[in-house]
């Protein structure tokens, strides 16, 4: 298998979306002959002409409501919104119409249509480039909301989200567009969409994470591996709908969870995980479920972000709190750290 | 750019006439033709039938059968003149005020009423119609309607988009941008503004500082036009225009109509408090129906045969109207959970188990 | 103590900040002679002027923006938005502005800024007009969030925000406008500003509730009550700051708890209220944390919000789950419906 | 309205203009009056230090001292006139772009770069300074003058403030309700407009269909105009008589300046993509420090010595920032917590301790 950039399978799905399905429109802010500032739509214009793959004035309520007179119209757009924080000014287009349209007209008007959205921080971004905002759209019923954590996810998922009969909001980790990993794109061994996958199987806890966090998660896994703490961690893939199966059967067999995320904590999605899997897992669990996530503040630039992000230490820390008293096969972790 | 281009953006400095108050003929631009006499009694009965609509939808909501009603009573010229415009072909993207629109179009107003009746979705097939589900969000149906003329165009179809909006609705954000994209996609889309002088209380003085509204076209590179909204030929001839420049790839074109809403904002406003009999009954001598009526008649093309005809049509409309809204119709609860998505997401499956259970337990 | 509707209350409250501090300024779509489509502004141009209480034109995102403009200032500006749904085209200057200001002046500018949505829905309103979005606001730092469930502390809590150094999200529950309660608003009884409320003291279970489902919760008990189970009822008052302590003490003290929203679950601030609780609780908890909230669809139309929307029943089999297996003392509850 | 009104509120055909690309004299509309010499050289000695200022922050940048810049160079005469028609009274509220403008408001320049720099706020008191932190959401900023611009007019103050705004944000819906805003509420506010021929790689001509962003103004009732933007004589006149306008309680004032983004978008960006160097090339003829200079040479109001002075005077201010930029600044991790409210909340309280924990177990 190649060995691809999440950025590089990105513009591939587009690439064979557009080439798959006549239907298809990109468009967006500088998507066209720049290719976009992260570049996912490098060449499309180039190849597959202006008709297809266009630059929109400046205006994101604007990019978005066009999106949907378009799909009413037969068209599948594809939109970029340049930065989360810039998708804001889309809101009530996305809220109010994205998600309902369906339901509102007792499912005569479908809306297939797909918002990229390059989203989180870690790349030493300035004021308003950083946010995680997944929680926005998790939120509101009616929008799927997908977010890839290694290449041949992300190629997949978002194939799949462009053929998805219902709007999807599709967050690209921008940490990781440049995270490169062997991709089948050729042939399908990538999970179903809506299905979450065990990305490293463990005995001792769940960490359960989506996004940019999966690699932290795994890196965390690993490091306790060292300890002799045997993690195991799920990435959602699809945080709408959501994997109840997969996350719960992992748990009852782990019977302890740590959550992450990179998102401020406060009625984040994290918190969603864990109300459900104690409500699902109650009477399996030896310890609370934890959230490890970013702080409740502004994103922070970028010589601060680091102490906000969550990294492996902290990772590390809650699944010591995970009480494992019971456990003295368990050694207490010892990392430099701490 | 050029000044000359500049100013055949430009509308007339005043709002186009062919009839006035009166309803005696007075001399419009060459450059609109009026139209022919048959479409003009056609409008003259979807008024008829659209006012008296209008009354007994505020009827009907008085006897609890409509959760709330917007009249648009006063605005039948522009309501009418709007659809009439069209062709089958083309789209139309209303608001809440424009059930008379719907209701010339053709629809069934009973579908035309589902959603203000209490259900949660707008009755008719809107691609069979061709008709956007009645937008409440201001403004955001301006977006829609660029993007479906777009589309119509990008398919190489000679179909327009129109989209009414409010005078207060010309206030938010989306309009500003609809008319940009439109105007640098040459999107087939017709903006037409029904300043009905208010946006729930406000009067325009408070929503403007403009010339007019109609003078908002030039900044994005739209042609524009204002019209007298309750002069049924004046509308009808200018966006019929407005209409061919879009069908004829010249792009979008913003019409401004003044005309009055003559009842409170919905059946839940008051009036009273933020503006005064007066003015009500001054526009009242401009009514559009009775105008278009004194007109035609003037010119022969009615009689006062037709205008009975047009009133029994009308009352039997209602009646059937009144009928139909009378009988309950049952809701399937249920069916909450069926149209959020293509396919309900587990977590939908469960509750809507949950639900079930709930109602089970009640009947049992 | 007199009795008012919380409509009454809040008009007091905004007329009493009017009188109190020049620099409070109200503005909005229709709360000049109007009085606001709910009357909460009644009277105020009238006996303030036009230069404390305005019209604006119609556009959301437009008086949110001039209100951050205007605070820059020196003024206390308290807009409205006329619904919830209808705050949507102002979520940008939210997010990235009201939310951000201080922060991204170092402190040097203070955002002082009452946000008031009218929110919820069991008032028979049409689409669009009874979305619960406390959710959005909760989940971005440097917003306080807030929303009473009683007539008082719609007072008091109205002029805790208007004073409040930063910008509150006062959100004002449609279908309690017009309840009626005694409430003492000349002098304050109402706790501070940042802490829950015991609303009704009990044993068995803890039901968390705020805003519109804190007159669910209390129904629910006293029905709990005729069945011999004691329900403690904890109303937060505000959604942030969140009182913790108030909360975990009644869990810890009963072992068991319910959430109830009315918003659409998923993700929501009952996932967040769920989290912390068996976090902070997990080992006084004889059952995990239940949610009852609304589902997750577009809110229902009239004819239909009654299925969707959580009621005493919804609450009271919440409730039965709570494996009172350990407590032979609770009978089982019988109710009518079950 | 009358046709006169319109006529008012209308730009001019063509940009105004008092210099010429090679430096001489042409004549401008009596209306606006030349700028007094003595404003003119301080003008030009502020060009020279914000060019200086402004390669040197792209230097920088190469050597990781910024996360990022967006360069202004080719824009000076906008920059420069923009704050120099203000008096230290009016506000000023500036896009990311407007780092030379900030300069030449007196603001220490390490100041000016300490968001650029990766800090976390914006480096100075915008009250003690009356500028607005630069801003970054598109056209959110021209809410906020709008609204301070109120705030001035409601305290019976005589202060106006200035929008700053790029070409490609005058497409966001809160351009058009900032505008619209200020023109029913009669606010002291100049909205102006960098049209620098792009945003990011998106050239004019797909943002708009307007003869020029200029006509906007009408549709607002918004006195308007265009100028020549690298002809700091005509942007300096132009927008002294807006900010007069405005101050004199006429209401607000739109400006739109022609020029042009010499560098690309930022640092990161690569021009090359979507624009040839033929055009760049074109532009530089029209080079607004060049211009000046030759004009004012012309007119003997700058001397060699004058401008070998400048030069010195802006490479002594470049050594300057140089040295402190590069002196390596501490940042306080936990401060993070402390602005996000007045008082930190219970839940940030105890995410502070958890850091607090974190960086001492890292320490020791
Ligand atoms: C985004 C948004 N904000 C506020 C409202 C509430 N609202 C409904 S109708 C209305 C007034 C609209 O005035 P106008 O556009 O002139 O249309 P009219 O009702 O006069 O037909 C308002 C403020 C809304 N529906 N949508
Ligand atoms: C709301 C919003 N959308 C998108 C962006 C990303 N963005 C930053 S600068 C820019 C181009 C702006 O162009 P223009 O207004 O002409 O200003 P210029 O950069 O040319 O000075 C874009 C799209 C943003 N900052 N804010
Ligand atoms: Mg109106
Ligand atoms: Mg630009």
């Amino acid at each position: 298998m190649p060995t691809v950039s999440m950025a590089q399978a990105l513009n591939t799905a587009l690439r064979d979306a557009l080439r798959d399905d006549e239907r298809v429109l990109i468009f967006g802010e500088d998507v066209g002959p720049l290719g976009g500032v992260f570049r996912i739509t490098d060449g499309l214009t180039r190849d597959f002409g202006e008709q297809r793959c266009f630059d929109t004035p400046l205006a994101e309520s604007g990019i978005v409501g066009l999106a949907v007179g378009l799909a009413m119209g037969g068209f599948r757009p594809v939109v970029e919104m340049q930065f989360d924080a810039f998708a804001y000014p889309a809101f009530e287009q996305i809220a109010s119409h994205v998600a309902k349209l369906r339901n509102r007209t007792r499912g005569r008007l479908a809306l297939p249509m797909v918002i990229r959205v390059p989203y989180g921080g870690g790349v030493g971004g300035v004021e308003h480039h950083c946010d995680s905002s997944e929680a926005y759209y998790a939120h509101t019923p009616g929008l799927k909301v997908v977010t890839p954590a290694t290449p041949e996810d992300a190629y997949w998922l978002l194939r799949d989200a462009v053929a998805d009969p219902d709007p999807v909001v599709f967050l690209e980790p921008k940490k990781l567009y440049w995270s490169k990993a062997e991709a089948g794109l050729e042939r399908r061994a990538a999970a179903p969409f809506g299905r979450a996958v065990v990305r490293r199987p463990g005995r001792d806890a769940t960490l359960v994470a989506y996004g940019p966090a999966v690699l932290v998660a795994m890196e965390a896994a690993t490091a306790a591996a060292e300890d002799g703490l045997d993690l195991e961690v799920v990435d959602l893939r699809t945080i709408v709908p959501f994997d109840d199966e997969t996350v719960v059967a992992s748990v009852r067999r782990t019977g302890r969870c740590v959550v992450v995320q990179e998102a401020q904590g406060f009625a984040g999605v994290g918190a969603e995980i864990a109300a459900r899997v104690q409500e699902r897992c109650f009477h399996s669990l030896a310890a609370p479920v934890l959230r490890v996530a970013g702080f409740d503040v502004p994103y922070p630039p970028p010589k601060l972000e680091h102490a906000h992000l969550p990294g492996v230490d902290r990772v590390l820390d809650a699944v010591e709190r995970l009480q494992f008293g019971d456990r003295p096969d368990v050694r207490h972790l010892s990392r430099g750290a701490a | 750019m050029s000044a000359k281009t500049v100013r055949g953006l430009l509308p007339s400095s005043a709002p186009i006439r062919f009839v006035d108050e009166s309803g005696s003929a007075v001399k419009a631009p060459a450059k609109y033709a009026a139209p022919p006499d048959e479409l003009l009694r056609a409008a003259y009965r979807w008024m008829v039938v659209g006012r008296r609509f209008d009354t007994q939808a505020t009827a009907l909501t008085k006897q609890g059968r409509l959760a709330v009603y917007p009249s648009s009573r006063g605005q039948e010229a522009c309501q009418v003149a709007g659809v009439l415009a069209l062709r089958e072909q083309d789209w139309l993207f209303p608001t809440y005020r424009d059930s008379v629109a719907l209701v010339a179009r053709g629809l069934d107003p009973v579908e035309v009423l589902t959603l203000l009746r209490g259900d949660w979705h707008c009755g008719y097939d809107p691609a069979a119609v061709r008709v956007a589900p009645q937008c409440t969000p201001l403004a955001t149906q301006v977006l829609h309607a660029t993007g479906m003329a777009e589309a119509m165009r990008r398919k190489g179809e000679d179909g327009v988009a129109m989209a009414f909006v409010g005078d207060g609705g010309t206030s938010e954000g989306d309009f500003h941008e609809a008319l940009n994209f439109a105007a640098v996609f040459k999107a087939p889309v017709v903006f037409f503004v029904q300043n009905n002088q208010y946006a729930i209380s406000v009067p325009l003085a408070r929503q403007s500082a403009a010339p007019a509204l109609a003078y908002k076209g030039v900044g994005y590179g739209v042609r524009s036009e204002q019209v007298d909204g309750n002069d049924l030929v004046a509308v009808l001839s200018v966006l019929r225009a407005a209409v061919e420049h879009a069908r004829g790839g010249r792009g979008p074109f913003l019409v401004e109509a003044h005309t009055y809403r003559m009842d409170a904002h919905t059946n839940a406003d008051d009036a009273g408090r933020y503006r005064d009999d007066e003015e009500v009954r001054r526009w009242s001598a401009a009514d559009p129906v009775r105008r278009l009526e004194t007109y035609l008649r003037g010119r022969g093309l009615l009689t006062g045969e037709d205008v009975e005809a047009a009133g029994v049509r009308a009352e039997s409309f209602a009646a059937d109207l009144r009928a139909r809204m009378n009988a309950d119709t049952e809701a399937d609860l249920l069916e909450i959970f069926d149209h959020v998505y293509a396919e309900p997401t587990p977590q939908l499956r469960e509750q809507r188990e949950l639900l079930r259970a709930e109602l089970n337990a009640q009947e049992s």
